[in-house]
């Protein structure tokens, strides 16, 4: 498996890290519902098709990268860094 | 009383050679990380150009020449090789000179080498002279840089010198016996 | 039909002409009081104990593809009851019990085998872990025993004690652990649960879920609509976007588990063991094979198949610490869907919407679960009360911080358990 | 029996070897296989479970039955296949499976017990008693099973991995791979032609065809040549690519050292992850039996590999050769046999429109329904409409159809299509993202159809990536149709074997039809049919048609069993490599590495770190003597200990004080210039993730410690929690672990050690606990932190790592002139727990900062990852277990760790369950044995008398419920 690093280029899958969903990027405000703090932390989507989910290229240049992936076929379709994304 | 002694961190592990390659430690003056602050990446990289005549790298490359060279290391971040760095305004600036173990590979061969231990594309239109890479090598994280056609330096962190040095010397043996 | 070594005799003697189907093949009814969705080993094995515990016959099993086609045809086959927090360990004892009968309640040769399970260790800290563990099985009624090196050569001489990366301090032995022949689980729960009138209709999918007022009245699926009072969802691998049908959203990321068989091999390894430092546990088969498998790939797939990095990975753990393995040529490698939880627990409960079940989120621990799952889930749909071993498997439990059951202590990161 | 004048070895040169010790001679470039022929060895294995007499069937990698073992000991291999094993001098190879011997094996009985033994028989007995399974049955059938045994001893080989990457990988070396391979080369792309052979050409080795007027082994030879001379392309024998994998990454295995005796340093295999841009698969095609009656006797072979014996290695398997085919491929046997002088006895066509083959007896519309003959063959019966007949044989080669190697198309989930007119399965089109199927595996089964399709898909591939060149021309040569008979299995009495080597026969598939298990998969796990090494390529598609036809269902109906990896079996040490030994992890050390065992401290793993344990000295027999004196050391005069492979991260920038809040549960940015503060780090689901401390060097300059397990999970949080929650503040972080070496020098006489090394001493007043400040270090600038984590009045001293060896035998040296020491993790361990402070036994990653007794260090007057989450109730219950300090109290003084917590009068039982222990030692500051527990309600309950319950070890103790803090609660002597 290959992911595009935005910064090195494609990299193979052994210099990453996988953290799970992008939600994990949108933390919501400390006061917000004990449910948008369950729903931030614990549920997901899981699609069976294409995800968006965060990898640490933690065996090159560090950034974290919001990959946008098929999971059931897994081909990838972007990869952009998170200090990029709206 | 005696003074400190200083010690590489391959001392009694390096050279190491076969036939037509060899592998020894690489001993920099001094390795300076620097890393430029929100918006100062312009002012850093002509402040390190006045500073050691190299500017900061775009990301996979290295700039300068070997007593001085500045290799991408990371987001953000370069190291400066070889000349000491004054403080730059706009950079945060450590001292990383003992935090790395540092080997040349050098001879016909480093590349086959290489391809047992780093899962980077070093064909030599992909991974070329003044091309560097954060990359592994074997299982510990690593910078590698081409300096030569045939000469490549790599650096991990200095506690895994002896992993380095016995992973190289057992991929160079392999290739060696293949002869 | 029974099964027995004189009906064997008898039918070798006459042409083996007498066997008939051991399950059959019916078509779907337009109703039933119960629909259990999923023709897995807990899918299957809850329907068996529906008919068995509580006497409910009038049930389906709906399988998309054909029965025991998913992780329970896909596993390392260990059987193990050695967990150590509250609410897990209760539940895996009770289903350590149930496979110790389970050939005789099955009549089915399920090869159950307690050839026993060694968990290594490699320092005093984790010996410190495996103690606690230990004692929370002994104080349950449990086997555990606590081996030095030494009592670790006894078993396993053949490991490296000299050269490995993370040299061997000792291990927790659990003498009824052990391994069982995964198909044969699943074909032995489908046919005493059709002996009893369960319908296990394959190839069947289920596309939507039928909610009113609250309330589930039936599944539509890919061979018309069927009528249900109470439906269970037990689909390991597809668990979210089953229970979406439903509007239901989970603390489910779905992930890949490599395994691996090699060739048939004379017997070089007894026990199960298990190398926690290099996410690494190995058995042998009847067949000869050596059974092994590691960690999760770590990214979300429903691919059912892995990469190049874990299988590196589990080969070089198996390389440092068992190097006699080196020569045996893996045959096959094959990956299943994980339905991974944010504590690495399971979850047996109601759901929001009454008649509604939801059995999921084994992670990769369903295959030694699948009596105690499949008789818990019987207990909650047919009483609607959880069963007692299984009253930790709380939906909630994420949202409201109680009774979480993180065993390896790594948090609510999906795939870290 | 040798042919005179034929096949590609080299006659010059003969290879003695051995085969279950009896002495043979081959020539080079025989396999195993194809000299134990020519010796006439015609049993050369046991079958699986009836332990039927077998021989050579294939002459590739797929062979189900020669199966051998070669060497012994640390190099013992079982289940090479001799087929594919090269022929060296002094190779020593054994048959498997058989005891007491090959000829005479005891387990034939089971041959004799086929009745009872049918298709899952045993998941219908061995269940009564219960205990007999583990103990009789299941023993005799493990011991029965199997094929080849593992020596049990380590590996003594050198096997490697490696990485390649091109433009364009073409997978298998035959007329299409070789036609791919240079047109795409030609073109300029950088080519990679990898093919399992140790010669290049594939089919074209063991065939008589001509390519362009020459022999096909010359045509491919010269070809070889050509692109063995082009600098963009990489040649690649001996090597099987045996799986495809996401984005054009493909495993293969290269057997390096397998044809030769060993030769020092070099690996016996490697393993290459090939990553390809595009890749063109020219895996060829395997010819598959027919079923019939007895048709797994020794003699009995694939019509192609009798050929390729004859044309290739100038073997003939037989004297009297028959084939039976359904198809032209026979044909081409007899042919070829005859033209080398080998007598055919008769050629049994299936199809009653054959066409015709001079000067051999053709039975048209024929079937082969029996074998006879006593370990070997002797003798076929021949169906045919008029009556049957034997015919005295001793090799029979059947020719039953060709089924494209479609395994590589499949890895990644692609399911073949069925093509009736081939009566095969063949690739569906982009089932594999980038790879091209071409030749005989994409059903092209002519010569001039493989160069066809091999010039087009390299074209194709190079073009794709923008290479533009002239074809290489096509060369001329044969193009016949391909046709082949219906005919999987010859209907009859009898056992007609599928899967040789699993022993599974057509009777089985019909009795798993039978019973219900009519899904494909069903089938195949009831029977064990294509589930053996040979992962069913000769058998499959034969015993998927016999289910079709005994469900009634079309065969794409029915379906295929999902391809997996790997094409071929691959050792564990070979895609393992690097892992024996210390291998599979980094090894980091400290650079007081060497002085510690030196002064022979035993090392123990920490993180990938290695610590001293203790240092022990003359006189001490145990590490509690050395352990007590260390701690006693450090207590009343001064220990040294090194610190280094705790994590640090040197953070810069205006906005790190309002990073440190966010990410610590305490507040940081109040932290003056020169001060340190104690971090506790929550993970974001509320759990206690690290702790450390943090000292702040300058105004913008801070200095975070963490534990040395998480140091690189601190790091990614970090990295993390700038990138992804806060990336518009201002600053920058890098870990400086490596470039300081950091020791504790800690004891009441610390300060008097530490002022022997600097080169100005300490002033009592500007160096209060938790301070922390630049210092000259003997000329060396260095860094100096008033921390304890002893208690004691302590230091931590950092200096560039270069001189950390030097330095930290000074501060021994010194230590011990003042009565003092270096002391290992044992002591450090006593040290914190008699002050009661928590490493990662406590901070297991299940406890909160309420749990320890740092609910108030939450701060509430800011956020922090984790502040919400750990306010969930559940994690502010009461009732948890929080920690608490234990002593012992009655009779029995050891409290161990990993014991159980009860009630003093209480049942020790799961439901009395109280808590449980985290850490205990030896105090000798205390004298007495000290604990960390976590206990239920534990801070309401100090003073009660509880019971520890050791249930494994056997150890029960009455204990009290004491503060965690044992020593010095008040802290004097550390701010002292």
């Amino acid at each position: 498996m290959r992911l595009p690093c935005p910064i090195c280029g494609e990299r193979d899958r052994r210099e990453f890290y996988y953290k799970g969903a992008a939600e994990a990027a949108d933390r919501p405000a400390p006061e917000a519902d004990e449910a948008v703090w369950d729903e931030f932390l614990h549920l997901r989507d899981n699609p069976a098709g294409v995800t968006r989910d965060l990898w640490y290229h933690e065996a090159g240049c560090c950034s974290w990268i919001v990959v946008t992936r098929n999971t059931i076929t897994h081909e990838v379709l972007d990869a952009a860094l998170v200090e990029d994304q709206p | 009383m005696a003074d400190l002694i200083a010690k590489t961190p391959l001392t009694g592990l390096l050279p190491f050679a076969t036939s037509d390659l060899t592998c020894s430690e690489l001993e920099f003056a001094s390795i300076t990380s620097v890393a430029p602050f929100r918006g100062q990446e312009e002012v850093v990289s002509e402040a390190l150009k006045a500073q050691i005549g190299a500017n900061f790298p775009k990301p996979g490359r290295t700039t300068g020449r070997a007593h001085a060279r500045v290799v991408w290391s990371g987001r953000g971040q370069a190291l400066v090789l070889g000349a000491a760095v004054e403080p730059i305004k706009g950079a945060a600036i450590t001292d990383q000179t003992d935090a790395w173990a540092c080997v040349a590979l050098d001879g016909p061969g480093a590349r086959d080498v290489l391809a047992r231990l780093v899962p980077l594309d070093l064909r030599d239109g992909v991974f070329a002279r003044g091309h560097a890479a954060r990359t592994l090598i074997g299982h510990m994280h690593a910078v590698l840089m081409r300096t030569g056609p045939d000469r490549y330096g790599i650096m991990v962190f200095r506690s895994m010198a002896r992993t380095l040095a016995h992973e190289l010397k057992s991929a160079m043996e392999a290739v060696a016996a293949r002869g | 039909m029974g099964f027995s070594g004189f009906r064997v005799l008898k039918e070798g003697l006459t042409g083996n002409s007498g066997w008939t189907p051991q399950w059959r093949d019916p078509a779907p009814k337009d109703e039933y009081d119960i629909v259990i969705i999923g023709g897995g080993g807990h899918g299957l094995s809850a329907a068996y104990y529906l008919a068995r515990e509580h006497g409910l016959t009038n049930v389906a099993v709906l399988e998309k593809g054909y029965l025991g086609g998913g992780n329970i045809g896909r596993n390392t086959t260990i059987v193990r009851a050695n967990y150590f927090l509250e609410g897990n360990s209760q539940f895996y004892s009770y289903s350590m019990k149930l496979w110790e009968g389970l050939e005789l309640e099955l009549n089915y040769n399920v090869m159950h085998s307690q050839r026993g399970q060694i968990s290594l260790f490699h320092s005093d800290g984790q010996r410190d872990v495996f103690v606690r563990r230990g004692n929370m099985m002994r104080s349950q009624g449990d086997d555990a025993v606590l081996l030095d090196r030494e009592g670790v050569r006894k078993l396993l001489p053949y490991l490296d004690y000299d050269n490995t990366r993370f040299p061997i301090y000792g291990a927790l032995y659990h003498p009824r652990g052990g391994t069982a022949r995964h198909d044969a689980v699943a074909w032995g729960y489908a046919r005493g649960a059709d002996q009893r009138g369960v319908d296990l209709i394959q190839n069947c999918e289920v596309t939507g879920i039928d909610v009113a007022n609250g309330a589930v009245t039936g599944v539509q699926t890919t061979r018309g609509a069927i009528c249900a009072k109470k439906v269970g969802i037990v689909v390991a691998g597809r668990t979210s976007q089953v229970a979406a049908m439903a509007g239901l959203r989970l603390p489910i990321e779905s992930h890949i588990l490599q395994a691996f068989v090699t060739e048939g091999l004379k017997p070089c390894i007894d026990h199960v063991i298990s190398y926690g430092m290099g996410h690494f546990y190995i058995s042998q088969s009847d067949k000869g094979g050596l059974v092994f498998g590691g960690d999760l790939d770590m990214y979300a797939s429903y691919a059912q198949r892995g990469n190049l990095p874990m299988v590196e990975h589990v080969m070089e753990a198996g390389m440092t610490l068992m190097p006699m393995i080196g020569k045996a040529k893996v045959l096959r490698s094959w990956g299943g869907i994980m339905d991974m939880t944010p504590d690495g627990s399971p979850i047996i409960d109601k759901t929001g919407i009454d008649g509604l079940y939801l059995d999921c989120g084994w992670c990769y621990g369903g295959f030694k679960a699948v009596p105690a799952s499949g008789f818990s889930f019987a207990h909650l749909i047919a009483t609607d009360r959880p069963f007692e071993a299984a009253t930790g498997f709380r939906l909630d439990r994420f949202r409201d911080g109680y009774g979480l059951m993180d065993e390896e202590g790594t948090g609510a990161q999906h795939n870290l358990h | 029996m040798r042919i005179a004048d034929r096949g590609l070895i080299d006659r010059s040169r003969s290879v003695p070897f051995t085969f279950d010790g009896t002495r043979y001679s081959g020539f080079a470039g025989d396999t195993l296989a194809s000299a134990l022929l020519a010796n006439g060895v015609q049993v050369v294995a046991r079958s699986f479970k009836y332990h039927r007499p077998r021989g050579v069937y294939s002459a590739g990698s797929e062979e189900p039955n020669a199966l051998v073992t070669v060497g012994v000991g640390g190099r013992q291999e079982p289940n090479i296949r001799a087929t594919t094993q090269e022929l060296y001098e002094g190779l020593e190879a054994r048959s498997q499976n058989r005891w007491p011997s090959l000829g005479f094996d005891l387990l034939s009985v089971n041959d004799l017990a086929v009745p009872f033994l049918g298709a899952g028989f045993y998941y219908k007995t061995f269940m009564w008693p219960r205990a007999f399974w583990e103990k009789l049955y299941e023993p005799a059938i493990r011991r029965a099973a199997g094929l080849g045994a593992l020596s049990q001893e380590h590996n003594t080989d050198i096997y490697e991995k490696a990485f390649a990457f091109c433009d364009v990988l073409v997978i298998g070396a035959g007329p299409t791979g070789l036609m791919a391979a240079l047109t795409a080369a030609r073109a300029g792309a950088d080519v990679i032609l990898a093919d399992e052979d140790a010669s290049m050409g594939g089919r074209l080795l063991g065939e008589t065809e001509e390519v362009d007027g020459q022999p096909g082994h010359v045509w491919a030879a010269d070809v070889v040549a050509e692109l063995a001379a082009m600098p963009n392309v990489r040649l690649m024998s001996r090597t099987t690519v045996t799986g495809s994998y996401d984005h054009g990454t493909y495993g293969a295995v290269e057997r390096v050292g397998h044809h030769r005796r060993r030769r020092p340093g070099l690996p016996l295999e490697c393993f290459w992850r090939i990553v390809a841009k595009r890749t063109v698969l020219a895996a060829g095609a395997l010819e598959r039996p027919v079923a019939f009656r007895n048709n797994d006797r020794p003699g009995i072979m694939a019509a192609g590999a009798v050929r390729a014996y004859a044309n290739r290695w100038g073997v003939s398997p037989g004297r009297a050769v028959t084939v039976f085919a359904t198809n032209d491929s026979g044909h081409r046997t007899a042919r070829d046999l005859m033209d080398a002088g080998v007598h055919i006895a008769a050629v049994i066509d299936s199809r009653h429109d054959a066409p015709d083959l001079p000067g051999v007896q053709l039975i048209k519309g024929g079937q082969v329904c029996d074998s006879q003959g006593r370990r070997g063959l002797e003798s076929i019966t021949v169906r045919r409409p008029s009556g049957e007949e034997r015919i005295q044989t001793d090799c029979l080669a059947v020719a039953g159809g060709w089924n494209p190697s479609v395994h590589l198309t499949c890895h990644m989930g692609g399911r073949p299509v069925w093509r009736d007119d081939l009566l095969a399965f063949v690739p569906v089109e982009g089932a594999v993202a980038g790879l091209q199927a071409a030749g005989a595996c994409n059903g092209a089964f002519s010569t001039a159809a493989c160069l066809r399709e091999g010039q087009s898909a390299g074209r194709d591939a190079a073009e794709a990536l923008g290479y533009r060149g002239a074809d290489a021309p096509l060369p001329e040569a044969e193009d016949d149709p391909y046709r082949t008979d219906r005919l999987w299995s010859v209907a009859g009495k009898g056992r007609a074997w599928l899967d040789f080597q699993n022993d599974v026969t057509v009777k089985d598939v019909k009795l798993a039809a039978t019973e219900n298990f009519r899904s494909v998969e069903h089938m195949k796990r009831y029977t064990t049919q294509g589930m053996a090494p040979d992962q069913g390529k000769n058998s499959n598609m034969s015993a998927l048609a016999v289910l079709a036809d005994a469900t009634g269902r079309e065969i794409p109906e029915t379906g295929t069993t999902t391809f997996r990896p790997p094409f071929v079996p691959v050792s564990v040490a070979a895609m393992g490599a690097g892992g024996q030994g210390t291998g599979f992890a980094p090894e980091r050390l400290t650079t007081s590495d060497v002085v510690s065992r030196d002064m022979g401290a035993p090392m123990i793993e920490a993180g990938l770190w290695y610590r001293p344990s203790f240092f022990p000295r003359k006189g001490e027999k145990t590490w509690r003597q050395s352990c007590d004196r260390e701690v006693a050391m450090v207590r009343e005069t001064v220990g040294v200990s090194d610190v280094s492979t705790l994590g640090k991260i040197d953070l810069q920038g205006p906005d790190v004080g309002a990073f440190l809040d966010f990410v610590y549960a305490n507040r940081f940015s109040t932290v003056k210039p020169g001060r340190v503060r104690y971090g506790l780090m929550l993970r974001e689901d509320g759990h206690v993730m690290d702790d450390g401390t943090t000292a702040r060097l300058g105004e913008d300059h801070w200095l975070m410690t963490t534990t040395t397990a998480a140091a690189g999970e601190v790091v990614r949080h970090l990295e993390f929690v700038h990138q992804c929650h806060c990336p518009d503040m201002d600053m920058r972080f890098i870990s400086v672990t490596e470039q300081w070496a950091q020791f504790a020098v800690a004891g009441p006489k610390s300060r008097d050690l530490l002022n022997g090394v600097l080169d100005v001493p300490l002033v009592a007043e500007d160096w209060p606990f938790m301070t922390c400040g630049p210092v000259s270090v003997m000329g060396v600038a260095g860094r100096l932190f008033r921390i304890s984590f002893s208690g004691e009045h302590a230091y931590e001293i950092a200096v560039p790592a270069r001189y950390g060896e030097s330095l930290f035998k000074l501060l021994v040296e010194e230590a011990e002139a003042m009565g003092g020491g270096p002391y290992g993790m044992e002591a450090l361990n006593v040290l914190r727990l008699e002050k009661g402070l928590i490493t990662h036994a406590e901070i297991h990653g299940r406890v909160t900062a309420y749990d320890i007794g740092m609910q108030r260090m939450v701060s509430q007057a800011k956020d922090c990852i984790g502040k919400t989450m750990s306010e969930r109730p559940g994690l502010m219950d009461r009732h948890r277990a929080r920690l608490v300090g234990l002593k012992p109290v009655g009779a029995v003084k050891m409290i161990t760790a990993g014991a159980h917590l009860y009630d003093k009068d209480a049942d020790p039982v799961r439901l009395n369950h109280q808590g449980y222990v985290t850490s205990n030692c030896f105090s000798p500051t205390l004298d007495s044995v000290i604990a960390l527990a976590f206990l239920h309600r534990g801070p309401e309950r100090m003073g009660e008398v509880i019971r520890t319950v050791d249930h494994v070890r056997g150890i029960e103790t009455s204990c009290e419920v004491v503060d965690p803090v044992f020593f010095d609660p008040e802290g004097g002597r550390a701010r002292g």
